[in-house]
């Protein structure tokens, strides 16, 4: 890390830091949602009664949010379009970290955008929501707050840096590639760079001790993932079993 | 779910996050220089029309809103003018393509424009 | 554990007002705890209550409704034989609302 | 008509969602556990000093066994797409009764005493010690979840309200704080094998009078047969169909199809209870206990078959929780589920034509059928997902000529709960079972101005008792209450007479 700005040298710290955090919290986490057991079989019916039943649901549920669109509508549009431009963004920021980057990736640059560009809207419609209906209200909690704020600033910020004030995107990539590479180059010294990528590593670092953590919780919903078959298959409680 | 299951659920999750940094680092090593495009040398002159810093980040905004001004409202007489891009920056796949296919981000110049 | 006041006697009685003891029962105790749930005691109430107390007594339990319904059409009358007549004399229910007044302890369970 | 001496919502034209009342049920607390019954249940019998010591490290416990717990107290995301399908919050508009409020009752105790983010930002994250003032609260609004899992149908991760009650109770009763409804019962059948604490001379009393009445009515000799040794089958029900109506018209009806059947069977005086009460307050140790019960009595009287009465939770546990807490059931007959409803039972009769049954002794009621929560959303009947629906329709169909369904957004899979499940169905507690029954008795409403309907027929123990006591306030007479092997023994012709 010699030769480093103190800049560079300050943030290569924070994001080798928040990376830890990031990864160190998020398998301490799902191995505790994997290893915690299920000692009795509490699947909500109707279910499916049979393992591969249960994962084509569960791939449905997640693919298209099922469970919420029967719980409200208004919710699930602001909520699944949110989601689904999350992924566009993530999918246009990886040519910042693969190399070489694959074509695929280069194709759907224009869809990506698109995405980004319209990333403060469900944001918006989210936070508005949260302060328009009594029970909503009632319910959210600064930290709720907070996460929608995040990231409508962090979507702003990366906007800015698209279409407003222009940084050396060569220059990111190489300092993005040197951090993965553990050889760290100088950061471009840009501030609308530094703004986006200051807020995204706050974002990492809170995400394993926060409600955002239902990103990986949903893949382990025992009321959801367990077979609704009691009386055919004897379900073994492993802390009561002899 | 059995715990083996679960545990391979959880495995796989943290792996597909970490997959696009453990391809960079596996495809180009560890502790080693990141790295970064081989631009050829400019000819004909020895400075850009603007700072090589100013250039780096913004040099789309010369080209593409010029673009604008020139074709779509058809005000001649600007300052920059693709070609003489042209005269310094001569091989399109020497220079511009280096940087471009680096980040993953495909210039418009070329949909209308012909460098060799 | 609560306790009310009945003819200078300090009598138990748990968080629904039900007898602590069966021993503290008295009639006067029954008309207590009956104006209590805004309810006249006729001798038809009486036959209700005394036929709760004896079937208790053998069983230790208060009877199925049914007994007691069909009980009690064969003391008064065929048509006084059924639930509906029961909560003509006791609206809060002939299980819950007679068993108190009789001095039996309160039924528990899904009724 | 009953009157109540609070404010009724409105059902007609259905229930709407209400403005938030804060506070509105917060006034409704539980009759506390008596040392006795807290000590016969595994718990201390007192409140222990250090309660909240005790509290904390039981919520941790609880956290280390139980998937459920650990991860719905974490990824909730507060979406609010259960917020307004709680029957207890549609009834009353308290905000705690929005299961993502309940639930956040135990979560801002997780947030401070778990969490790196709660123990810093205590307020900003709305993290919360478990003060005397938060412990009351959770004795008042986990007394107002009957465990349904109606949210759990609706939210994007399956969260399930009561998993987080039953650890609440659960906690609660470690402590030695617990609710006198709950462990009075579970303290009876512990003792006397079932939830009234119907001694056995009391039981042969009770069946013999059966046996009689029957006859009176058929002129057929119907058994009631107790602890009879190699029967065929063991049938168990919730003791209140040997004590309440219109439970026991359904007894008649179970005894009616197994005569019919001519197929052997027997109650048991061991295990003379279906209902599990061990499962509302989260005690696994109790829970299993009551269920080992019904094994041991099965093995000892060499039955080949369990099947089961009407009751909603009871049901739930013995379908999902019967194999894992008392099983193996290796000393049954391989070739039936374990255990076999009773609707099962006398469906597969009816299908293969060994019932006799005449649909027009049920013409006087036009018919609609509840889905009972546990049985809905915590079970299977049949082989195919949604035979727990499909199964007492057939029956319904097969027994009545009039027959018409509710609102599905009020029944089969997002069924409304009666209000009075979970533990709940205690005195005491009245005001929030009268206005959770709301959102069903709308439902109930609906059909019955519109289509005539006159009787409502479920198969629950807790349904029926809920509705019978809560529906007058409604304007609906208990009479519209009905088991839905009353009206099978209704309709079965026995041949005789």
């Amino acid at each position: 890390m010699s030769g480093l700005s103190p800049l560079s040298l300050v943030y290569a710290v924070l994001s080798y830091a928040v990376t830890a955090v990031f990864f160190g919290g998020l398998l301490h986490k799902l191995w505790g949602y994997a290893v915690t057991p299920n000692p009795l079989n509490i699947a909500t019916t109707p279910a499916p009664a049979t393992r591969g039943g249960v994962i084509v649901s569960n791939i449905v549920n997640i693919a298209t949010f099922s469970s919420l669109f029967k719980g409200n509508r208004w919710t699930w549009i602001g909520g699944y379009a949110f989601h689904v431009i999350l992924l566009a963004v993530f999918a246009r920021h990886l040519r910042l970290f693969l190399h070489p980057v694959p074509p695929l990736l280069v194709l759907i640059q224009p869809v990506a955008l698109l995405g980004a560009l319209l990333l403060p809207l469900p944001l918006i419609y989210l936070l508005a929501r949260r302060k328009a209906v009594d029970r909503y209200a009632w319910i959210s909690s600064p930290a709720d707050y907070f996460v929608l704020v995040l990231l409508l600033l962090i979507g702003l910020s990366g906007l800015g840096l698209k279409f407003v004030s222009h940084s050396d995107m060569v220059g990111i990539k190489q300092f993005l590639l040197g951090l993965v590479m553990a050889s760290p180059v100088d950061m471009p010294p840009h501030p609308a760079f530094i703004i986006h990528f200051t807020l995204v590593l706050m974002l990492a670092a809170y995400f394993p001790f926060s409600k955002l953590m239902h990103a990986g919780g949903v893949f382990f919903s025992p009321t959801r993932t367990m077979v609704d078959d009691p009386r055919e298959r004897r379900h073994v409680n492993p802390w009561a079993a002899k | 779910m059995n715990a083996k299951g679960s545990i391979a659920i959880a495995i796989t999750l943290v792996a597909l996050i970490a997959a696009p940094l453990l391809y960079t680092a596996a495809g180009n090593g560890l502790f080693t220089k990141p790295p970064a495009p081989q631009l050829a040398k400019a000819v004909n002159a020895t400075e850009c029309v603007e700072p090589a810093g100013w250039m780096r980040a913004n040099h789309m905004n010369l080209l593409t809103h010029q673009r604008d001004l020139i074709v779509r409202e058809g005000e001649r007489g600007r300052k920059y003018r693709i070609e003489g891009c042209a005269t310094c920056h001569t091989k399109r796949a020497e220079f511009c393509d280096r940087c471009h296919s680096y980040a993953g981000a495909k210039p418009e110049c070329f949909d209308c424009h012909y460098l060799p | 554990m609560a306790t009310i006041q009945i003819a200078g006697k300090n009598i138990e009685v748990d968080e629904d007002g039900y007898l602590v003891n069966l021993e503290d029962w008295s009639e006067e105790v029954a008309n207590s705890l009956a104006a209590s749930e805004q309810v006249e005691m006729s001798p038809n109430h009486w036959e209700v209550v005394n036929f709760l107390r004896e079937y208790y007594q053998e069983y230790k339990i208060a009877p199925m409704i049914r007994i007691l319904t069909k009980e009690i059409g064969k003391k008064l009358g065929k048509d006084k034989g059924n639930t509906k007549y029961l909560y003509e004399l006791y609206p809060g229910g002939p299980a819950k609302q007679a068993c108190k007044i009789a001095g039996l302890p309160k039924p528990t369970g899904c009724v | 008509m009953a009157k109540a001496d609070f404010e009724l919502p409105n059902i007609e034209n259905g229930v709407r969602v209400p403005a938030i009342k804060p506070g509105a049920m917060a006034h409704v607390k539980y009759h506390p556990a008596s040392e006795a019954h807290l000590s016969k249940t595994g718990f201390p019998a007192n409140r222990v000093d250090n309660w909240k010591e005790v509290a904390l490290a039981k919520m941790n416990e609880l956290m280390g066994k139980y998937k459920s717990l650990q991860l719905f107290l974490d990824v909730c995301v507060k979406c609010g797409a259960c917020a307004d399908k709680c029957h207890y919050f549609l009834g009353t508009g308290d905000p705690n009764n929005m299961p993502v409020a309940r639930q956040e009752l135990m979560r801002k105790v997780y947030r401070k005493n778990f969490t790196v983010g709660g123990a810093l930002f205590g307020g900003l994250a709305r993290a919360e010690d478990l003060t005397e003032e938060v412990l009351q609260e959770w004795m008042t609004y986990f007394h107002q979840c009957s465990q349904c899992r109606r949210c759990s149908v609706f939210c994007p991760f399956g969260i399930d309200t009561a998993e987080i009650s039953m650890a609440a109770r659960e906690i609660m009763d470690s402590i030695g704080a617990g609710q006198k409804y709950t462990l009075e019962i579970i303290a009876k059948v512990h003792d006397t094998g079932n939830n009234l604490g119907i001694p056995k001379n009391a039981l042969i009393g009770t069946l013999e009078f059966l046996e009689e009445d029957v006859k009176e009515a058929t002129g057929v000799d119907v058994k009631f047969p107790l602890d009879q040794k190699g029967a065929e089958v063991m049938l168990i029900v919730p003791s209140a169909d040997f004590f309440s109506s219109p439970h026991v018209d359904s007894l008649v009806g179970y005894a009616k199809v197994f005569h019919a059947a001519g197929i052997s069977y027997t109650f048991s005086s061991h295990a003379s209870e279906f209902a599990n009460f061990g499962m509302f307050i989260g005690s696994y140790d109790n829970t299993k206990k009551i269920a080992t019960r019904i094994a041991d009595a099965g093995r000892d009287l060499g039955v080949k078959r369990i099947v089961v009465g009407e009751c909603g939770h009871a049901y739930r546990v013995a379908y999902s929780f019967w194999n894992t807490l008392a099983g193996p059931f290796d000393f049954l007959d391989k070739n039936y589920p374990v255990p076999t409803h009773i609707c099962e039972f006398t469906e597969e009769l009816i299908r293969r034509n060994a019932l006799t049954l005449d649909k027009s002794a049920n013409d006087e009621f036009t018919v609609t059928y509840h889905d009972s929560c546990n049985v809905a959303r915590g079970s299977r009947m049949g082989t195919e997902p949604g035979g727990q629906f499909e199964i007492p329709r057939n029956i319904l169909k097969a027994v009545c000529n009039k027959y018409v369904e509710m609102d599905p957004e009020s029944n089969r899979e997002k069924t409304f709960c009666c209000g009075g499940g979970g533990g709940l169905l205690s005195d005491e507690l009245l005001e929030v079972r009268v206005k959770g029954a709301a959102p069903k008795a709308a439902a109930l409403k609906e059909v019955m101005d519109n289509q005539g309907v006159n009787t409502m027929a479920m198969i629950c123990a807790i349904c029926k008792a809920q509705f019978t006591k809560v529906l007058p306030y409604y304007d609906i007479p208990m009479e519209a209450v009905a088991g839905v092997h009353q009206l099978v023994s209704n309709a079965i012709q026995l041949g005789g007479k």
